[in-house]
């Protein structure tokens, strides 16, 4: 009996230990993933500035890496930057939220009933190609110009690919797989969300980073509406005065925290597709 | 007069403020409105206005009560059946002049023929440009007009892009003070003048208010023409941008007229011919009569009378 | 549940598969379908479940005629068709109802009959081909059906797990009294198990014969009868290959 | 022998009998598709042109469609609008060509070789969340505001989905069929073209489809580059004019050009993934 | 070619597959791999394939040390892992290099071998499972490959269709002289084909048992030798069953 839990308290200590070397191990790989990410940008950080100082561009246009940061510390010292980015980061997410949930209940509508998708489907697609600053009059008209209608802005954006992907993903869904749903006698709400959702997860999970995309570029339509502070808001003013160091600095800032929320998606498509039978890439 | 017919006070008074008119945002940094009104338990709530259309825009929708705007703007949104009254003048800004960069060869307006040169189509420098050419006598068809944003026009224009640029600051005054660029044309007078509207609406629910507001701006009119130093800085802090640049812009804003009056009435009427003549406005709107729709001067009178 | 078939057929796009196959089965009786590839077995099998409604002919569950899926009804595909993001477990649960202990418990005990108890947690893209039929064959009987379509379940097996599995079989359907239609291309199976084996043939395939065995079960598996019920339905099947060899 | 060609022949009118019949039922189901998805549009419409008449909606803010429909018109009698219709589709093709072109090249690459991921794909994907509206000073910028700098912001707003579609399309790719292709020795290059893309082509489709809108919507910033002609160039006009009927029009014209477009592809998407197995729709 | 497996071995995630398993095979030999579900003989073809390259131990080819996949090698996989997008005519040529009507020609030609001439321009999803098998069995042999491995190729066809295609594979073993490992899992089928016969056993997989046959090609299927060796083999797998059922 000793002898026994001796023993597999060995195992366990072993289970552990590889276990905590796998976390290293992964550890390591995460950071040399970070750092290889990090070569290309910092290249072109460096030329853009070697190019700024020997003045190939000139100061006014597009000023040095260097005087973009400034700005951006500065913003950061007056305390600004957490206003723009917080206001901006969370209009995006509540559209975000709003797109998608409306996308999912469309979207999962039409990509399983065939009237649904004769009625409605032509005239989502067609409001797909309308430019996001064609909405800024009709949305001020429709809701004023309060948070109301900037998030929606931003849900309008969402909404398209990650209905498109929906219904994509569904429709590639394996009749096969469905069949077993159906002898299991579940019901329609039941093959969506056990079947269909799942299997449609990969395209979905595309739908969602593709949405999310859009979301931070309808951000500055949103924020054409009124705002006075954000993201949008930023690069708007730094057009009408002509500071490109202030345009600069909300590109780069756009590119950050876009980056940052894309990360965020990513690890859960990660997570969420482990299932899938794929290659080990070379 | 307005003022014997109220119907109760509002609840509150949104107004918008702008990097182009310098006294709203002196307004609404001494917070001089709030004070008037807070024993009324009034609230005022700012809008930030990006440019003209912005302004009109959330006074066509309801979504402020006072806008300012560029007079053509507004005289363009009433001949659109816009419901909205100009009741103030914020300033006489020469904003709007002709730029250029050294190396295209350009000095005066006449050098424009067969140029091209960036303009936003419907705004004060287009219609300055315009102004300009039939000053001169050149045929608009002899210059190739290139729709673009004011900021884009300046990018374009230090890129060499284009040869000149129908400016509007600040984009203008930095331009000027950063590159080579140069102002070869320029006249104050081509400039319509910056106007403080109100919705008809409230107008007539609340003249009472609109005095009231204007006496406001009034004050922040007089500190501005006091304090010249302190406004171009709460400009430069306000838009972000640097203290020169708001000087420059500062400069060349004229407070000193600020009841609407026959010049802007006269301004007006030129500048609706020539975007009747460039089909922005319909042929077959009375602009005399527009302007005089617009233009209510009874208010500003009243307030600041004489 | 009895079963019943009459002249049931199925074109696809114009071309006929299966053609005017007329059977009927009583309640807990076990039909061994045998035919070459391509004949129409399958296809008789989707009709019979309700997944394929657009057949001709008619189909009756206990008397009476339906198109629809039925409840109580457990079917083991052709393919393993296990859910990729399921794991072994959630695979065989996935048809159940109840708690989530209950379900847990019950597929358990099934992984285990079926020789998997200890690939509860994998996932199938780390099965073997054997291994992911059997979590099949386990999902299928979890659920206690009353009519088992079963589309060769057994195929990728090798003998000995092949016998255990179709012993299993056998106790399920004694508790259950279910009725069982089984497709098979293994003779020894269908004569150890089945009441009555029905050979197609042709293309569009047709039925050939019905040979009806009334042993007693358990049966032997050397049993004589059974070898020369092999020896007969073999005949029978190679008459039909000679004449299709023609072409 | 004769008889035999006679029966042959039978069998072959009966083919080509059944096959008008076919196209037959197609053409009606086609018009039936194209009334169901007219049905909510026109509805729409009238509800519309109805509130418009009774003045709930102010004309100076949104007026009738009627009044819309008159302006297009009046844009198709003085002949300007085929202009604007022709340069912005023209735009929109060129960079919608341009685009996918860029992210198949790059997204095969980057789905391909594990290395290639971490170096590109984390600045790609910040990229991503720029706005339009924030590329335009730095296009003006490097390419000038002539026709190239206009097709390449387009490119950019359709290169995002694709890439993006192409990349989760070639993850999501069975294993066990790449594997066929190793085992018959393809090389890297078949490997994509003849088993990658195949497999992927739902996801690619659909990331066509979803880039081929981002294009249209990219197609205002765009105009903004000095345009005097297209559909971007008519709304930025209509919102600096104050006319709500030409913004009005300019988005009615990108909805219908948008979805004939949209409508295209989806022609494109069925006839190519005819071999799908997928469950017919209830 | 010739063929040879030092103390191959497999781990997944931690847990061994299969171990220490050596074998050898000359040129035009046929080897039998068999074993109970799950112990490993999918793994082994793969890691001599070269598809899977992160096994233990060392594989020659013609002598040679190699983990990479091998030229002139035909792999018919547990499933059939047809293109979808593609018809089964172009999925049977997909491998071959030529023009186009020459590679229609032979795959035409391997098509009617397997019996399925008519179906050319069908897609995988119109096909009975044995017909998609038979269009994966076409497109590894019509490249007439010198190392063959074929993982259960005969398991979902009906008695006299396997019977026809083995000799088809005979056929072409007989041409091309080519080195073939098979894994079935049916003991006939192996005593028909295989010069030797690898059995495996446990969990994870080992050699249990190699068996020669020396007996000429073509063989009697009923012959009395492979029938004495089929009781040997059933009563070695036997053992596994018996000492698995403990746990
Ligand atoms: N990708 C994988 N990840 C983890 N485990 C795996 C993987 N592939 C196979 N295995 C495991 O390796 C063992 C052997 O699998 P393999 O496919 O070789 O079996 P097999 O002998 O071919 O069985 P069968 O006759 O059922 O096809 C199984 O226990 C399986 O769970
Ligand atoms: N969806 C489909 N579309 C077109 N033809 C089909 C379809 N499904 C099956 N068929 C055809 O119907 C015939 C019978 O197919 P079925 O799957 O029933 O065969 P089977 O008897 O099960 O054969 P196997 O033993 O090979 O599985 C085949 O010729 C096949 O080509
Ligand atoms: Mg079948
Ligand atoms: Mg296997």
């Amino acid at each position: 009996m000793e002898k026994m839990e001796a023993e597999v308290s060995t195992v366990l200590t072993k289970e552990h230990a590889s276990k905590r070397k796998d976390q290293q191990i992964k550890r390591s790989k995460n950071v040399e993933h970070i750092v290889l990410g990090s070569i290309i940008p910092i290249i072109l950080l460096i030329v853009w500035e070697i190019l700024s100082r020997l003045e190939v561009f000139p100061a006014y246009m597009l000023p040095a890496p260097s005087v973009v940061l400034g700005t951006i510390v500065g913003l950061g010292q007056d305390g600004s930057l957490w206003g723009h980015i917080g206001i901006t980061t969370y209009r995006v997410l509540a559209g975000f939220v709003l797109g998608t949930a409306v996308a999912v209940v469309l979207g999962s509508f039409v990509g399983f009933y065939q009237k649904a998708e004769q009625l409605f489907d032509p005239m989502i697609q067609a409001f797909r190609s309308i430019p996001s600053l064609a909405w800024v009059p009709l949305f001020i008209l429709w809701m004023g110009i309060g948070e109301p209608s900037k998030i929606t802005m931003i849900a309008v954006g969402v909404f398209f690919p990650v209905y498109l992907n929906i219904i994509s993903g569904i429709i590639g869904v394996d009749r096969k797989l469905i069949e077993v749903g159906k002898i299991n006698k579940l019901n329609s709400f039941q093959l969506v969300s056990r079947i269909i959702l799942p299997a449609s997860l990969p395209s979905f999970l595309t739908g969602l980073r593709s949405g999310l995309g859009l979301g931070w570029m309808f951000v500055v339509a949103a924020e054409l509406m009124g705002a006075s502070q954000g993201l949008g808001y930023l690069l708007v003013l730094g057009q009408n005065t002509l500071s490109p160091e202030t345009i600069l600095a909300s590109i780069i800032l756009f590119a950050l925290i876009g980056k940052l929320t894309d990360w965020i998606l990513k690890i859960i498509e990660a997570r969420a597709l482990h299932w899938q039978d794929r290659l080990v890439k070379s | 007069s307005s003022s014997t017919s109220t119907e109760g006070a509002p609840e509150k008074i949104r107004m918008d403020y702008a990097y182009y008119s310098p006294t709203s945002l002196v307004l609404k940094e001494k917070g001089w409105l709030e004070e008037e009104f807070e024993a009324e338990g009034i609230e005022i709530e700012w809008v930030l206005s990006q440019g003209s259309n912005k302004a009109l825009e959330f006074l066509n929708s309801n979504s402020v009560d006072f806008g300012s705007s560029a007079g053509a703007a507004a005289l363009i949104s009433k001949a659109n059946g816009a419901p909205i009254n100009n009741v103030y003048i914020y300033s006489k800004p020469e904003w709007t002049a002709l730029v250029t960069m050294p190396e295209s060869g350009i000095s005066s307006v006449k050098d424009l023929a067969g140029k091209k040169v960036a303009a936003t189509i419907g705004t004060d420098p287009y219609i300055f440009l315009l102004r300009a050419l039939n000053e001169e006598g050149i045929p608009v068809e002899d210059v190739e007009i290139i729709n673009m944003q004011h900021g884009d026009g300046a990018n374009a224009l230090t890129k060499g892009s284009v040869d000149a640029w129908a400016g509007l600051d600040p984009n203008m005054a930095r331009v000027e003070l950063e590159s080579d660029a140069s102002l070869f044309y320029r006249n104050v007078d081509f400039n319509t003048y910056g106007f403080l509207n109100v919705r008809e609406d409230f107008a007539k629910s609340h003249p009472e208010y609109v005095n009231r507001v204007i006496a406001g701006y009034e004050k922040a009119r007089e500190w501005t023409l006091e304090n010249p130093k302190e406004a171009a800085e709460i400009l430069a802090e306000e838009a972000s941008i640097s203290i020169e640049v708001a000087q420059l812009t500062l400069e060349r804003n004229d407070f000193s007229e600020a009841i609407p009056a026959d010049v802007h009435h006269d301004a007006l009427i030129e500048a609706g011919k020539v975007l009747q003549a460039g089909e922005v406005i319909d042929a077959n709107v009375d602009i005399e009569e527009i302007t005089s729709d617009l233009i209510n001067p009874s208010f500003a009178e009243e307030t600041i009378g004489d | 549940m009895s079963l019943e078939l009459r002249n049931v057929g199925r074109t696809f796009a114009g071309k006929q598969a299966v053609r005017d196959v007329s059977f009927s089965a009583k309640q807990g009786k076990i039909i061994g379908l045998l035919g070459t590839s391509g004949c129409g077995k399958s296809t008789l099998l989707r009709a019979i479940s309700g997944l394929d409604s657009e057949y001709d002919g008619e189909i009756a569950v206990n008397g009476a005629i339906t198109r629809d899926i039925q409840d109580e009804i457990g079917f083991i595909f052709q393919e393993p068709r296990l859910f990729p993001w399921l794991t072994v477990l959630d695979n065989v649960t996935f048809g159940l109802k109840g708690t989530k202990n209950e379900k847990e418990k019950l597929g358990k005990m099934y992984l285990k009959n079926v020789g998997l108890a200890d690939s509860a947690k994998l996932y199938p893209k780390q099965l073997s081909g054997g291994m992911a039929q059997r979590v099949a064959i386990a999902r299928a009987l979890v659920t206690s059906p009353e009519i088992l379509l079963l589309d060769e379940p057994f195929s990728a097996l090798d003998a000995f797990t092949k016998m255990q599995l179709q012993d299993l079989l056998l106790d399920i359907w004694e508790t259950y009294q279910s009725t069982i239609v089984i497709v098979t291309h293994d003779i020894d199976e269908a004569t150890y198990l089945c009441d009555r084996i029905i050979i197609l043939r042709g293309q569009p395939g047709e039925i050939d014969k019905e040979i009806g065995i009334n042993e007693q079960r358990p049966r032997a598996r050397g049993s004589k009868l059974l070898a020369e019920l092999k020896t007969e339905i073999l005949e029978s099947l190679d008459l039909n290959r000679a004449e299709e060899s023609v072409n």
